[in-house]
């Protein structure tokens, strides 16, 4: 190995859209390839990715819309592995409201809360509000925050919907606060809304660092498919025993619920389908409509070669 | 305007041009293989600037910078007024103080990015909260100073008041107040940042609209160049409110030795 | 000696204006070591009388005042004003302190009208008394000025003035007229003379010019030089009132009564400076 | 401990019993129907007393303890340092001081937050990034300070030292800066928690150990237990701090008059 | 009269000492308005040369050793110290202030023995030095107290020891002797007549005290009530040296020169204080 310590930058591990890089850690597949891994932890996925681009983390998992982006800011990015092949967000209105939601298009007009401006939960609203005819203009967005702070405003009746991720969706949904309307954790969902796959988290490099380092990047790779290997089987008794307890929310049962609400957004062997790959563009260019995708290359921004390797 | 205040302003153009051509040097010729600031962190001059221009030109602006103000000075007149007034009360109750000042000081350590969910919690999303944040600054920067100051009034002045009869509220009103009063205004200066700081903090952690949204939903899709825009806006905001700040610390002090020469 | 032996000391008169009863002043000098200031003495103001206090520098005569001002308690002894045993401040007390206690922020005149609108007097009629009080220490023109731009002597005026315009029951003044020359000293003396004859406040005056407290007070107390200072002279003045500060000096009596007090003077003072104690 | 040492430490005991009696109530007892101060969001102080504790037995606690303390400690030096020696710098060179005045009221505006991306990109993600944080925050709240402080120098005991012949590095030593310490050390007991502040929010934004991780961590799975008993961690060792400050101010400041009734 | 009348004013020795020329000063008060403190006026003081000021009180006697001192620009007129045009501050001059310039966070000591350790002496040196000086002005043990832990006097006669123990070429004092017992004030008086027998330096002395303004001087001159102050008497005092401060008083001719000083200076307080522009 070139470069047996390496870090790893992550925003927000406890998040279980991040749940790979936990479990690979706590079942010593990092060690197992020679690879002492140190997790930075961001706050938030942006800014994992800046540390990136800044030479302060070597690899990063993260949302594979990232690399496509920074192809566009000539910062040559590179995903080698998917973690999860579903975005995750989900789109939930509050219990009251629930009644007269029909479909996306009667967003309009609603206080909807997101992670944080920019982020995946906000895109996916917007693109769900595009494809609905509207423009992002038609609702208010508010970012909320993760963890507590967003069941607290849902709580207090601050928004109208939310787009956010689990944890808080499970917390909410067991405090019956919530309705589910879009959901992009399960096949059906994410399916309905793209047509298909979309990769969500996945592991990328710059690519001056593959190249000096195939084989720690290799190795890497390894320890993250045998972990989807693992994933893929274990129940989810078995997932909540493997990461550490504070993980639990506070309540393992609620846990595994949300384990099980999240299953399916798992990538099972770790391949990024070109399919997925147009999704992921098509959700940029919907939401950003400067975007200029003509310019984009989606061969560059994965390196599959690793993967193959490892098969 | 004055030859000498002409003069100072020059200066001063001078030393926001260097600034900025350094900024454009590093973010535009490489220095040996590489940029000194890169574009990705630092965006470019032009840009900031172009972008800055056209927030304006199309008035998105206007909604996000009113509501971050109206936050910056409800926070700034809270915090400074709560400060000041605990301020007051602890410095002549040393028995208070003593028994609270462990727990003044520890909540002063706490960070307010954790307590942002418990303030929205309490206060919802609205500006409330934001302006909670920038609160907890303020109130502490002036605290401390105020509590200093009314200890170092002049014991022959506070002695010769008292004598003549002043009772608490003459006392504050006619020498805790005005000798303190240099020590106020030096936090206030310090706290008008810390002010705008907690406000922008505030709504990036959770908000609908403000600057610090807007920086956010920058950093969110990397766009540097809003970030920076962003920030510039806010610096020069601040300035306006330092400036009232001065203002009226001018017309309260005017009692003051001009030179420090002068009189010895 | 022909003139009046020292009188015996005033601790059986309590019940008058200022009884300070045995009273004795330690001051914390850094570490546990203590000064002993002033050892236990006795000094007692009647109602209505004029006392002036002399003694060498540094013997503890501001710490007296500041003792009958209620600013300092004394380590043992008893102080009563007016029969009733002193507890926090005396307000029934003007004070002019021997340094400066004007409020820098306040103009001259402010500085003395605020004293009478802390009791609710309107602004008007407080501003008009203060400049009336401004005019009778000869500082008409000066009222807008703040202190920092006053001179030594004017701002010990505007202290006057402060103190004057309260009417307090009884008057402590710590070198009232130091910084004045001779002339608006005399002035002043006699200005304190005819205000102190319209209703006689009982006046404790520290001065370092015999001739002024001879020429003031109906009784001149001698401190001795301290650590442990004490009241060693008592001599009433028996010249005749009304007086004029200036021309009383010219009385018969007058140098006879100098004589006396400056001998006993002179030999604390000698004694205090051979011993580097002052 | 003397007599009324022993009364004050009762009372302040007394203090933190009622703070933790009434969240204790807040959290277990509901009123009305609801909780004042739902579990969810302020944890029980019985689980946060129990997570402390085991946070210090099983150790894992020091690792991170120390990390944030270094940088807290570094922050703090760091930043007071600046703080006095640009505020003392500028306090004596007027021009300097007014044509660089906004760029500082400027820079003392820009939120801390968007800032740490840079900080991580020139300082990496150790702890510097971190304590460059703490010291944005502790150098502002010393510089203003320290600035006004110099400028509140007696005129007549700087015209008295200038005229016995002191030059610049003197007047600094023997009159500017015993002068200056009562503004120095107020000051100094704000930033001790700013600097802690400014720390925990670094290790927040992107770190890999620390309290501010361990808050991170905790904040993500709605650990509430595991926020509050980092925030109490974080504050007790504030104290410490704090009393350290304390102890060098009393030392330095042994010349004041000990009452201030005393001394007309 | 049998006094010599005042001599011409002494713009012509510009040579001396001290020379301030034709100075003016004006005083912003508030606003655009301004207090003409001094008209045009010209004060010289040999090299050698003891020259009293007296004056009524806020005439402007400190305002003239600020300029001497360099600490005030005059806005009119020229400054010269020993021939040279002064600009900045005059270091050759050691200035006593009429209010307190001790630093507070030193001792009695620290502050004389500072006074030389600025200028490199070893502080052993510099300390036993400084002990000295406060055992000549009576203040051995009070070595170890800071300022506030002093007395009026006390706080004095510690800043004219750090004065004294530079060994300026040039002394201003401003009512050096003012809060000191007349005794004291004798002692104090003889000591800078001895110090200044020595070597002489050029001495400008600020007293409201007449009979020590002659009694220690070479020349005493009189200002006249502000505003537009100047000086308007100038009387060489031609008692024999050395003297004594509290003999010379006995000499006939003291006596003398006191009447003739003292009527024009009367005259000149009781125009200002019945003018009120005191
Ligand atoms: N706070 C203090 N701590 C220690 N000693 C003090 C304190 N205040 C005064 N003293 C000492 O007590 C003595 C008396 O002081 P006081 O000010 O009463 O003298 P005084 O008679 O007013 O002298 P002066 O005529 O010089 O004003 C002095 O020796 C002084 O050093
Ligand atoms: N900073 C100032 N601003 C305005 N007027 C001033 C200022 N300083 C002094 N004056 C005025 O100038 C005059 C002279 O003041 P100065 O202090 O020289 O008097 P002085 O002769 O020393 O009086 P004293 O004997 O009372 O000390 C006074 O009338 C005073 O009010
Ligand atoms: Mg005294
Ligand atoms: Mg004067």
């Amino acid at each position: 190995l070139e470069k047996p310590n390496i870090t790893l930058g992550v925003g927000g591990k406890p998040l279980l859209y991040y749940l790979p890089l936990t479990l690979a850690e706590r079942l010593g597949y990092f060690k197992e390839q020679g690879l002492t891994v140190e997790i930075n932890d961001f706050g938030g996925g942006a800014k994992s990715l800046q540390a990136l681009i800044g030479g302060s983390v070597d690899a990063v998992t993260g949302a594979y819309e990232h690399t496509i982006r920074m192809q566009a800011k000539r910062q040559d990015i590179r995903a080698v592995i998917e973690l999860g092949r579903y975005p995750g967000v989900v789109l939930a209105v509050r219990k009251e409201k629930a009644a007269a939601f029909k479909s996306p298009a009667d967003l309009k007009g609603m206080k909807i809360g997101v992670t944080a401006p920019g982020s995946s939960t906000h895109l996916l609203v917007t693109y769900l509000m595009v494809k609905a005819g509207l423009t992002p203009d038609d609702a208010s967005f508010i970012g909320v925050g993760g963890g507590a702070s967003a069941v607290a405003a849902m709580q207090k009746g601050e928004i109208d919907a939310l787009s956010h991720l689990d944890p808080v969706i499970s917390k909410l949904e067991s405090m019956d606060a919530i309705k589910v309307v879009v959901d992009t954790r399960t096949t059906d969902g994410t399916v309905a809304v793209f047509g298909g796959t979309n990769p969500a988290a996945v592991l990328y490099f710059k690519k001056d660092f593959i190249d000096a380092n195939p084989k720690t990047v290799q190795a890497l790779t390894n320890a993250f498919g045998k972990t989807l290997k693992w994933l893929k089987d274990a129940t989810p008794e078995q997932i909540a025993d493997t990461v550490p307890e504070e993980f639990w929310l506070g309540d393992k049962a609620l846990y595994i619920s949300a384990i099980k609400a999240t299953r399916e957004t798992y990538s099972l062997t770790g391949v990024i389908t070109p399919e997925g790959m147009k999704n992921a563009l098509d959700l940029v260019v919907k939401t950003d409509p400067e975007f200029n995708a003509a310019a984009i290359d989606l061969t560059k921004t994965v390196d599959d070669r690793f993967l193959k390797a490892m098969q | 305007m004055t030859r000498s205040g002409m003069k100072l302003l020059a200066l001063q153009i001078l030393v926001g041009v260097c600034a900025i051509a350094f900024w454009h040097i590093g973010s535009q010729v490489p220095i040996g293989g590489t940029y000194l600031l890169p574009e990705f962190f630092f965006s470019t001059p032009l840009d900031v600037g172009q972008r800055i221009i056209k927030l304006f030109v199309t008035g998105t602006i206007w909604k996000h910078l009113w509501i971050t103000l109206t936050e910056t000075a409800l926070a700034f007149a809270i915090g400074a007024a709560g400060g000041i007034a605990v301020g007051f009360w602890f410095a002549r109750k040393p028995l208070l103080a003593a028994i609270f000042d462990p727990y003044v000081k520890m909540i002063n350590a706490l960070p307010r990015v954790v307590l942002a969910p418990i303030f929205m919690l309490w206060l919802g999303l609205g500006i409330w909260s934001k302006v909670a944040l920038g609160v907890t600054l303020v109130f502490f920067i002036v605290f401390f100073n105020v509590y200093q100051g009314v200890k170092e009034v002049s014991p022959a002045i506070l002695a010769n008041a008292r004598l003549i009869g002043m009772n608490e509220r003459q006392l504050f009103r006619h020498v805790y107040w005005p000798s303190a009063l240099s020590w106020v205004f030096s936090s206030l200066h310090t706290s008008v940042g810390f002010a705008l700081v907690g406000a922008v903090v505030g709504e990036y952690l959770g908000s609908a609209a403000g600057l610090g949204y807007l920086i956010h939903q920058a950093e969110g899709v990397f766009d540097t160049t809003g970030v920076f825009a962003g920030m510039f806006i806010l610096s020069a905001f601040v300035l306006i409110m330092d400036w009232a700040v001065t203002r009226i610390e001018n017309r309260l002090l005017v009692w003051r030795p001009q030179s420090t020469a002068g009189q010895p | 000696m022909a003139v009046p032996m020292p009188t015996a000391d005033a601790a059986g008169r309590t019940g008058g204006a200022v009884a300070l009863t045995d009273i004795s002043i330690d001051f914390a000098i850094g570490g546990h070591a203590t000064y002993k200031a002033v050892a236990p003495t006795s000094l007692a103001v009647a109602e209505g009388e004029f006392v002036a206090i002399v003694g060498p520098t540094g013997c503890g005569k501001s710490t007296l005042l500041n003792v009958a001002a209620g600013l300092l308690k004394p380590t043992t002894g008893r102080v009563e004003i007016f029969g009733e045993p002193l507890t926090g401040l005396n307000l029934k007390a003007g004070y002019l302190f021997q340094q400066d206690g004007l409020m820098p922020w306040k103009s001259a005149l402010d500085n003395v009208a605020i004293t009478l609108e802390i009791r609710g007097a309107p602004r008007a009629e407080a501003e008009a008394a203060a400049l009336a009080w401004l005019t009778t220490v000869g500082l008409a023109k000066f009222g807008d000025r703040y202190p920092h731009q006053l001179s030594g002597g004017q701002r010990k005026r505007v202290g006057l003035a402060q103190v004057l315009i309260r009417e307090p029951k009884i008057l402590l003044m710590d070198e009232p007229f130091g910084p004045l020359d001779a002339q608006t000293r005399q002035i002043m003396g006699t200005l304190l003379l005819d205000l102190w004859a319209v209703d006689r406040k009982a006046v404790l005056f520290v001065t370092h010019d015999l001739e002024e407290a001879i020429a003031l007070s109906d009784r001149v107390v001698i401190m001795s030089a301290g650590p442990e200072a004490s009241i060693i002279g008592d001599y009433p003045i028996d010249l005749p009132r009304p007086r004029d500060a200036a021309d009383i000096r010219l009385h018969p009596r007058f140098h006879a009564l100098h004589k006396a007090i400056w001998a006993q003077l002179k030999a604390e003072v000698i004694k205090t400076y051979d011993s580097g104690r002052v």
